[in-house]
C-alpha cells in the first residue's frame, strides 16, 4: 500500500489544477478550465475515499488505529528542531479531508454554472483550487508548521477571492479587513507555535502530545500556548472580537462564501483545537474562556442575524453563530460533538449558501430579501433544498443539525446549566431568523421588479445537482452519530486517548440518564419548532415585510389593527427588546471592534507619518542623531546600572 | 592635584614638549572647527598635523611622523586647499546653522568627551603600561615596519591598491567635466 | 619618577602615562565630531573627519609605542592610505555637487527626505 | 581567496576593455568574470585554510557567503542592460568598480584581522560612494552621494576609534587575539575593550543600516540609480552581516552579556523604524529602502540571540532577502523606465511610486508574478523563502529565550504585510492602462531564476542545510 504516494496525491491534484488554470487562464477555454478544476478536486475526493476505506480496513485488522504518517521529505532542521514535510492520516484528518474535498467538489461543480458569465472564470477556478490545496495542507500536515502554512495560505486565498470582483472599492475593503483580522489571529498562532517549540522542542503533533500528557493540569505555559493558539482560531473562525470580517467577506462570489466562509476555512479553528485537544484538556481555564467567548459569539451573531435583510448577511451571521456552537462544544471537552457539528454544518451551510446563490442568480444579483418573495414556484428545486437546509440548521429532527447541535447542548447541560439555557435561546433565535429568511424569500408575493420577475428561472443542472446532493447529506447526515454512542464517536475515540489520560474526569461516561437526554432533545427541538412557527405567523400568515430602512422600524399603528394577540405579545415582549439588543450588538460589532482594528491601523499610519518626519533630509540632524545614540549607548552601558 | 603638579615639576624637557605639543594640537584643532574662513581651517589643520608629527617623533615613530607630514600635510591638505581655491570658497556665505543646534552639538559632544574621559581615567580602565624589560625602541623604525608590512600584512597592502584604483577611477568619473557642464 | 635606566626608552613613555595620550586623542576626536555637527560647509565637515582620523592615528601610535608592537603603526599606515583615497573621492563628489548647485552647504541639500 | 585575486585582476581587465569601441562586450565580459569567480570560489570546498599569514579565512561558511554575494552581484549586473542604451553612462567604469567593490565585500566576509576588515569596508564604501553619485547630472544622485560619503566617512572614524581602543586593550588586531583576550578569565577586562567593542559595532551597524544609525539609508537608496540601490541593499548588507557575525561569534562571544542588551534594543528600534516608516511611503523605491532597514532588523535578531542556529539563520535569511530584493528592483527598473517614457509624452505621477505598478499583472503577467512572489517572500508568507528566513530567525530568538524580541518581530512583520501588499494590490487589483513592457530575454531569465529560487527555497528550505 503506497500510503505516502496517496497522501501526496491528495493535495497535488488541486495544485496541478491551480498551475494549469493559473498560468493558462488566458488560453484555456472556460468549459475546460471548469472541468479541470472540478476534476482535480474530485480526484482528491476519490483518493481520500480510497484512503479512508484503507484506513478503516486497517483499523479493523489491527484494532489499534494509530495515525499513519507519510513523511514526504525532511524539510528543515533548526538546531535541535527537525521539521519534516509529512502528512498525518488519522481519524480527524480523514474526516476533514472528506468534508473539504467532498463539499469542495460540489462547490466547484456549482461554480461552473454560477460563474460562467464572469470574465475571470479561469482565474477564479485557479484560486479555488489553490484554496483547496492549502486547506488540504492545513488538515493533513503532521506538525504545526505545515498547519501554519496551510493556515496562512487559506487566508491569502480568502483575501484574493473576497476581492475577486475587485473593481468595487467596498470589496477591496472587505478583503483587506478580512486579511487584517486574520493576521491578528495568525500572530497569536505563530507565537503559540514558537512557544510550543520552546517548550517541547518539536512541532510534530504526536511528539508534542506525547510529551504533553506528562504535564500537570493547569500548567501555566500550556495555558499561554492554548490561549495564543485560540487567538489564531478566533481570527480564522470569526469569534468575538475578531468576527466582523466574516459578514463583510460576503462581498466575494457566493461559491466562495459557501466553500471558504462557511464550510471549510472558518472551521480551521475548530480543527486546530480538536487537533490540539490534549493541550486544551490540560488547560481548563482556557476552555472556560473559550466557552464564554463561544456562547457570547453564538448569541450576538444570532441576534444580529434577526435583523439582516441581505440574504447572504443572514447566512454569514448564522455561520458566526454556529461556529460559536462548535466552540461551545469544544469548551466542555465534547470534541466529537464539535467535529460532528463541523461536518453537518458544512453540509447544510454550504447548501444554504449555494441555495442563496441560486436565488441571487435567478434574481439577477438581487440580494435583499425584501425584494424577493414567492420564489418557491419559480425555483422549486432551490426551494425544497433550501427548506431542508433551514430545517437542518434550525435543529428540527430528524435532520442533521438536530443531532449535532443536540449533542453539543447535552454535553453543555452536563457541564453548566446556564450555558445550556443560553444555548437553547440561541437555538431559538437561529430557528427564527432562518425561517424568516426562508419565508420572506420563498413565500408570499413577489416583491421584485417586473424585469426580475420576467427573468426568474431555475438554475442550470450544474448548480442544482450540488444542491440536491447537499440536501440529501443535510437530511441524512445525522446518522453519522446517533445519540447514545454513534459511529462517529467510536471512530474518533482514539484521537482523545491522550486527553482521557490527562483528565479522565472530563471524559467520564455521561451521567445524565436517557430520560433527561430525551427531555433535553425535546426541549431544544420544541423551542426551535416554536420559533419556526412564530416566524411563520409573522411572515407568512401576517405577511409582514421588514420595512425599508428609510421608515421607522416599529409601527405600532399597524399592529393595533392586528387581531392576533400573539403578535402584539411577541412584538412587545420579544421583538422590540431583541431588536434593540440586536441593534446595540450590531453597532458594538461594527463600531467598537472595527473601530479598534481600524484604530490600530490608523495609529500605525499616524505613527508612520510622524516617524518619517524624523527623516528630515538634513545631514546635520542625521549625524547628530548618531552621536546622540552613541552617547546614549555608552551612558547605558557604563553609567546606568541595570 | 598637587600630586599632578609634583609630577609636572619633575618632567624633563621632552615631558614639557609633550604638553606644549598636546596643547597646541588641541588649540589648532579647535581652530579648524571654528574658523570662519575655510582657508584658515586648512592652515589650522596643517598645524595640527605638525603637532601630531611632533608627538609621533616623541613616541619614537619617526617613519610615521615623516609619512604624516608627506601624505597628510603635503598631499591631502594641498588637495583640500586646491579644491577650496578651485571652488572659490573664500566668501563667508555659509553658517546659517542656528545657535541652538550648535549649542546642542557642543553639549552632546562635550557629554561624549566627559563620559569617555571618565571611563578611561577610571581605576578599572586598566590602561596598559609599558614594560621596561621587553621594551623595544626600534618598533617604529622603517626597517621594522617594512618587514612586517611586506610579510604579515602583504594581502591588505596589495588590496589597498584596489582601493586606490576604485578611488582613482571614481574620482575621474565623478570629477570629469561632461560636454555641457559648466566651467568654473 | 625613577631616574632613567634604559636610555633607549623614549623619555615621553617613561614620564607620561598612556592615559594622557588616550585623553588627548579622545579630545581631538570629539573636537572633530563637534566640527562635523556644527559646520555646514561640506569641506570643513570633511576636514573635521580628517581630524577624527588623526586622533585615531595618535591613539594607535601611542598604544603601539607603549606596547612595543609594530602592528599598530602598520594600521596607521593603512589609515593614511585609506584617508588619501577617501579624500580624492570625497573632493570629487564635492566638486560635482558644486558644479550642479553652486554651493557646498550641506544644509541646502535636503531634497531627499521623508 | 581565489575570487579575491581574480576579481582584482578582472576589474582591471574590464577597465581596459572599456577602451574598445564596442560597448556590447562589457556586459558579457562582466558576467563571465563573475561566473568564473563564483566557480573558483568552491575550489577549497570542505577545507579550511588561513591564507596570507593569517589574514584571510577560507571555510565553508565564508564560501557560502561569498557565493551569495557573487550570485547577487551576478544578478544585478545581469539586469544592467540599460547602460548600453544610455549615452552618458560609463559601463566599463561601473563594472570595474562593481568588481572591485566585491573584493572589499569578500574581505569583509573572510577577514581574520581588523586591518582586513577596515580595508574591505573602505573598498566597498568608497566604491558605493562613487556609484551612488554616478548619475552626475541628477541632483538627487548628487545629494545621495554626498550624504552617504560624509556620514560614511564619519562612521569610519568612529569604527577606527573602536579598533584602536580594542588594539590598546588587547594588543592585537586579529580575531583570535581579541578572542583570547576576551575569554581571559583572570582579571576583569579593560574598559578600553568595552568602549572599543561598542564603537566598532556601531561602525558596522551603520553599514548594515541599523537604527538609530539608519538615517542615511532611505535618502541614499532613494537617490542612487536603482541598479546600484539593488546592489547596495543586497551585497553590502550581506557582507556587513557576515562581518558582524564573524566579529560577534568569534571575538566577542565571550562577552555576550555585555553587548546583547544593546543589540536587542537596536534590533527593536530597527524593526520599528523600518516597518512603521515604510507604511507611509508613496515611492516604491523609498519603501524598499525602509524595507531593507526592517530586514536588517530581522537579521539582527539572529545576532542579538547569538547561538548555534545563528549561522544558518543569517545565511538563509540573507539569501532569501537578496534574491527577492533583486527581483523587486529588477521589475522596478523596467516599470520606471516605461513610466518615464510615458510621462514624457503625457505627464503623470512619479515613475517610482506605487501607482506606477497599477495593472501591471494584466499587461505583463511575468513581471507581475515575479514582483508578487518577491513581495510575498519579503513579507514572509509561507511557501516562499522569506517565510523560512523569518522562521529561522524567530527560532534563534526562541532558543535564547528572547520572547519580547520575538513578539516585536512578529508584530512588525504583520505591519510589513501592509506595505508589501500595496504593490500586489496595485498590480492585480488596480486598473492601469499601459502598454506591455518589452523584456529582454536575458532579463527575463534572471527574473525567472530569482522567482524560482524564492519558491524553491520556500518549498524545500532544507537544501541549504549541512553545507557549512
Amino acid at each position: 500500500m503506497q500510503t505516502d504516494l496517496l497522501c501526496a496525491l491528495i493535495p497535488l491534484f488541486p495544485l496541478i489544477g491551480f498551475i494549469i488554470n493559473g498560468f493558462g487562464f488566458r488560453r484555456i477555454p472556460k468549459s475546460l478550465a471548469g472541468a479541470i478544476a472540478t476534476v482535480a478536486v474530485l480526484a482528491s475526493f476519490l483518493t481520500s475515499c480510497f484512503l479512508f476505506g484503507a484506513f478503516l480496513g486497517n483499523a479493523n485488522l489491527t484494532s489499534t488505529a494509530g495515525p499513519l504518517k507519510a513523511v514526504l521529505f525532511d524539510w528543515i532542521s533548526v538546531g535541535d528542531l527537525d521539521i519534516s514535510f509529512s502528512f498525518q492520516i488519522d481519524q480527524l484528518s480523514l474526516l476533514m479531508l472528506l468534508v473539504v474535498t467532498g463539499v469542495g467538489s460540489l462547490i466547484h461543480l456549482y461554480s461552473i454554472g454560477y460563474m460562467k458569465h464572469d470574465e475571470g472564470f479561469g482565474k477564479f477556478m485557479a484560486f479555488l483550487n489553490l484554496f483547496v490545496f492549502f486547506m488540504l495542507l492545513l488538515v493533513m500536515g503532521s506538525n504545526y508548521v505545515i498547519m501554519f502554512i496551510g493556515w496562512e495560505g487559506v487566508g491569502l486565498c480568502s483575501y484574493l477571492l473576497i476581492g475577486f470582483w475587485n473593481t468595487n472599492t467596498n470589496y477591496n475593503n472587505a478583503a483587506r479587513k478580512a486579511f487584517v483580522m486574520n493576521r491578528i489571529g495568525d500572530l497569536g498562532f505563530l507565537l503559540g507555535i514558537f512557544w510550543i517549540i520552546n517548550l517541547f522542542g518539536t512541532t510534530e503533533y504526536t511528539d508534542v502530545f506525547k510529551q504533553a500528557t506528562s504535564l500537570a493540569i493547569g500548567d501555566p505555559e500550556i495555558l499561554a500556548i492554548t490561549l495564543l493558539l485560540f487567538v489564531g482560531a478566533m481570527g480564522k473562525s470569526a469569534q468575538i472580537p475578531l468576527y466582523t470580517w466574516l459578514p463583510d467577506a460576503m462581498a466575494g462570489p457566493t461559491p466562495v462564501s459557501a466553500l471558504i466562509h462557511a464550510a471549510t476555512m472558518v472551521t480551521a479553528g475548530i480543527y486546530m483545537v480538536v487537533r490540539s485537544n490534549v493541550l486544551y484538556t490540560l488547560s481548563p481555564l482556557t476552555l472556560e474562556i473559550i466557552g464564554g467567548i463561544a456562547i457570547a459569539t453564538a448569541l450576538l451573531a444570532a441576534s444580529i442575524g434577526l435583523l439582516q435583510n441581505d440574504i447572504k448577511k443572514v447566512l454569514a451571521y448564522s455561520t458566526v453563530s454556529q461556529l460559536g456552537y462548535m466552540f461551545l462544544g469544544l469548551s466542555v471537552t465534547a470534541y466529537t460533538a464539535g467535529m460532528f457539528h463541523v461536518i453537518t454544518h458544512a453540509f447544510f451551510k454550504a447548501l444554504l449558501f449555494l441555495g442563496a446563490g441560486s436565488v441571487i442568480h435567478a434574481m439577477s444579483d438581487e440580494q435583499d430579501i425584501r425584494n424577493m418573495g414567492g420564489l418557491r414556484k419559480s425555483l422549486p428545486v432551490t426551494f425544497i433544498t433550501f427548506l431542508i437546509g433551514t430545517i437542518a440548521i434550525s435543529g428540527l429532527p430528524p435532520f442533521a443539525g438536530f443531532f449535532s447541535k443536540d449533542e453539543i447542548l447535552a454535553h453543555v447541560f452536563e457541564h453548566n446549566k446556564v450555558l445550556w439555557a443560553l444555548g437553547v435561546l440561541g437555538s431559538a433565535l437561529t430557528s427564527f431568523y432562518m425561517f424568516r429568511l426562508l419565508f420572506l424569500t420563498f413565500f408570499g408575493e413577489f416583491r421584485g421588479t417586473e424585469e426580475q420577475r420576467h427573468h426568474l428561472h431555475e438554475s442550470p443542472a450544474t448548480m442544482t445537482a450540488p444542491l440536491v446532493f447537499l440536501a440529501i447529506l443535510s437530511a441524512a447526515g445525522g446518522v453519522l452519530n446517533l445519540p447514545g454512542g454513534g459511529w462517529l464517536s467510536d471512530f474518533m475515540a482514539p484521537l482523545f486517548e491522550g486527553s482521557r489520560q490527562v483528565n479522565p474526569e472530563a471524559f467520564a461516561e455521561s451521567t445524565i440518564d436517557h430520560s433527561t437526554e430525551y427531555i433535553l432533545m425535546a426541549v431544544s427541538a420544541g423551542v426551535a419548532l416554536i420559533s419556526g412557527i412564530i416566524a411563520y405567523v409573522m411572515y407568512v400568515s401576517r405577511g409582514a415585510v421588514p420595512a425599508p430602512e428609510t421608515t421607522e422600524r416599529s409601527m405600532p399603528e399597524q399592529v393595533v389593527y392586528n387581531k392576533y394577540y400573539v403578535d402584539e405579545f411577541y412584538e412587545a415582549i420579544i421583538v422590540r427588546p431583541i431588536r434593540g439588543l440586536g441593534d446595540a450588538l450590531y453597532s458594538f460589532g461594527e463600531f467598537i471592534i472595527d473601530g479598534v482594528v481600524n484604530g490600530v491601523a490608523w495609529l500605525v499610519r499616524a505613527g508612520s507619518n510622524q516617524l518619517r518626519l524624523l527623516q528630515n533630509g538634513s545631514i546635520g540632524f542625521y549625524v547628530f542623531a548618531m552621536v546622540l545614540s552613541i552617547v546614549a549607548i555608552i551612558a547605558l552601558r557604563f553609567f546606568v546600572r541595570f | 592635584m598637587s600630586e599632578f603638579l609634583n609630577q609636572f615639576k619633575q618632567l624633563t624637557a621632552t615631558g614639557y614638549l609633550f604638553w606644549v605639543l598636546a596643547i597646541l594640537a588641541l588649540l589648532s584643532a579647535v581652530w579648524v572647527v571654528t574658523a570662519r574662513n575655510p582657508i584658515h581651517s586648512v592652515l589650522a589643520l596643517i598645524a595640527t598635523f605638525f603637532c601630531l608629527s611632533g608627538h609621533y617623533i616623541l613616541l619614537n615613530a619617526q617613519f610615521l611622523a615623516a609619512v604624516n607630514i608627506i601624505v597628510y600635510a603635503g598631499a591631502i591638505m594641498v588637495l583640500f586647499l586646491f579644491t577650496i581655491m578651485f571652488l572659490n570658497l573664500r566668501r563667508e556665505d555659509e553658517e546659517s546653522k542656528t545657535n541652538l543646534t550648535k549649542m546642542a552639538a557642543v553639549v552632546v559632544g562635550g557629554l561624549l568627551m566627559v563620559m569617555l574621559i571618565t571611563i578611561f581615567r577610571a581605576k578599572s580602565a586598566q590602561v596598559p603600561t609599558f614594560n621596561p624589560v621587553s621594551f623595544d625602541s626600534r618598533t617604529g623604525l622603517v626597517e621594522n615596519l617594512g618587514s612586517i608590512l611586506y610579510s604579515d600584512y602583504i594581502l591588505p597592502f596589495e588590496l589597498a591598491s584596489v582601493l586606490f584604483l576604485v578611488a582613482m577611477v571614481g574620482a575621474v568619473m565623478l570629477g570629469k567635466r561632461e560636454a555641457g557642464d559648466r566651467h568654473f | 619618577m625613577q631616574p632613567t635606566q634604559n636610555v633607549l626608552i623614549p623619555e615621553v613613555i617613561q614620564q607620561i602615562p598612556l592615559t594622557y595620550y588616550i585623553i588627548i586623542s579622545t579630545a581631538l576626536f570629539v573636537i572633530g565630531i563637534i566640527g562635523v555637527l556644527t559646520r555646514r560647509n561640506a569641506i570643513i565637515i570633511f576636514m573635521s573627519i580628517e581630524l577624527m582620523l588623526n586622533a585615531v592615528n595618535l591613539l594607535l601610535i601611542a598604544f603601539s609605542s607603549y606596547r612595543s608592537d609594530s602592528s599598530g603603526q602598520v594600521f596607521v599606515f593603512f589609515i593614511m592610505a585609506v584617508a588619501a583615497a577617501e579624500v580624492s573621492v570625497g573632493l570629487a563628489i564635492i566638486v560635482m555637487i558644486y558644479r550642479n548647485t553652486r554651493s557646498i552647504d550641506v544644509g541646502l541639500l535636503n531634497k531627499l527626505k521623508w | 581567496m581565489f575570487p579575491i585575486v581574480l576579481l582584482s585582476v578582472f576589474g582591471i581587465l574590464l577597465l581596459f576593455l572599456g577602451f574598445l569601441k564596442s560597448r556590447a562586450i562589457l556586459l558579457p565580459a562582466a558576467l563571465l568574470f563573475l561566473l568564473v569567480s563564483l566557480a573558483v570560489n568552491f575550489i577549497d570546498w570542505n577545507k579550511t585554510y588561513l591564507y596570507f599569514n593569517g589574514m584571510l579565512l577560507s571555510d565553508n561558511l565564508s564560501m557560502v557567503f561569498t557565493a551569495i554575494v557573487l550570485g547577487s552581484a551576478f544578478m544585478v549586473v545581469a539586469l544592467s542592460g540599460s547602460f548600453m542604451e544610455d549615452e552618458s553612462a560609463q559601463p566599463a567604469e561601473y563594472y570595474g568598480i562593481l568588481l572591485f567593490s566585491l573584493v572589499g565585500a569578500l574581505m569583509m566576509i573572510g577577514f581574520e584581522n581588523l586591518i582586513m576588515l577596515f580595508v574591505g569596508v573602505e573598498i566597498l564604501s568608497v566604491a558605493m560612494y562613487v556609484l551612488t553619485g554616478s548619475d552626475k547630472r541628477n541632483l538627487r544622485s548628487n545629494e545621495a552621494a554626498l550624504k552617504y560619503f560624509l556620514m560614511g566617512a564619519f562612521t569610519t572614524g568612529i569604527m577606527l576609534f573602536g579598533m584602536a581602543l580594542l588594539y590598546g586593550a588587547t594588543g592585537s588586531f586579529t580575531l583570535g587575539g581579541i578572542r583570547a583576550y576576551a575569554v581571559n578569565p583572570q582579571v576583569g577586562l579593560s574598559l578600553l575593550f568595552y568602549v572599543g567593542l561598542l564603537m566598532l559595532l556601531i561602525g558596522l551597524l551603520f553599514k548594515v543600516s541599523a537604527a538609530p544609525f539608519h538615517f542615511w539609508t532611505p535618502d541614499v537608496y532613494d537617490g542612487a540609480p536603482t541598479l546600484f540601490t539593488a546592489f547596495m541593499s543586497t551585497v553590502v548588507k550581506t557582507a556587513g552581516f557576515a562581518a558582524l557575525f564573524r566579529l560577534l561569534s568569534i571575538s566577542f562571544s565571550g562577552v555576550y552579556t555585555f553587548w546583547w542588551t544593546i543589540l536587542a534594543i537596536i534590533t527593536t528600534l530597527t524593526l520599528v523604524a523600518g516597518n512603521i516608516t515604510a507604511v507611509y511611503q508613496n515611492s516604491f523605491k523609498r519603501m524598499m529602502a525602509y524595507s531593507s532597514i526592517s530586514h536588517a532588523g530581522y537579521l539582527l535578531i539572529g545576532l542579538a540571540a547569538l547561538g548555534q542556529q545563528t549561522k544558518q539563520a543569517i545565511v538563509f535569511y540573507s539569501l532569501a532577502y537578496s534574491v527577492a530584493t533583486i527581483a523587486a528592483f529588477g521589475v522596478l527598473l523596467l516599470v520606471a523606465r516605461q513610466r518615464n517614457a510615458e510621462t514624457i509624452t503625457s505627464g503623470g505621477s512619479s515613475s517610482e511610486s506605487f501607482d506606477a505598478f497599477n495593472g501591471l499583472a494584466r499587461q505583463n503577467p511575468l513581471l507581475g508574478f515575479a514582483m508578487a512572489v518577491s513581495m510575498l517572500s519579503l513579507a514572509g508568507i509561507p511557501l516562499t523563502a522569506g517565510f523560512w528566513g523569518k522562521f529561522y530567525m524567530f527560532s534563534t530568538a526562541v532558543e535564547r529565550g528572547q520572547i519580547w524580541l520575538l513578539v516585536v518581530a512578529v508584530l512588525m512583520s504583520a505591519v510589513g504585510i501592509y506595505y508589501y501588499f500595496r504593490v500586489i494590490i496595485a498590480m492585480y487589483f488596480r486598473e492601469g492602462a499601459t502598454a506591455p513592457i518589452r523584456v529582454a530575454p536575458f532579463y527575463r531569465y534572471v527574473l525567472v531564476v530569482a522567482t524560482l529560487l524564492t519558491i524553491g527555497l520556500g518549498i524545500a528550505p532544507g537544501l541549504l542545510e549541512g553545507l557549512f
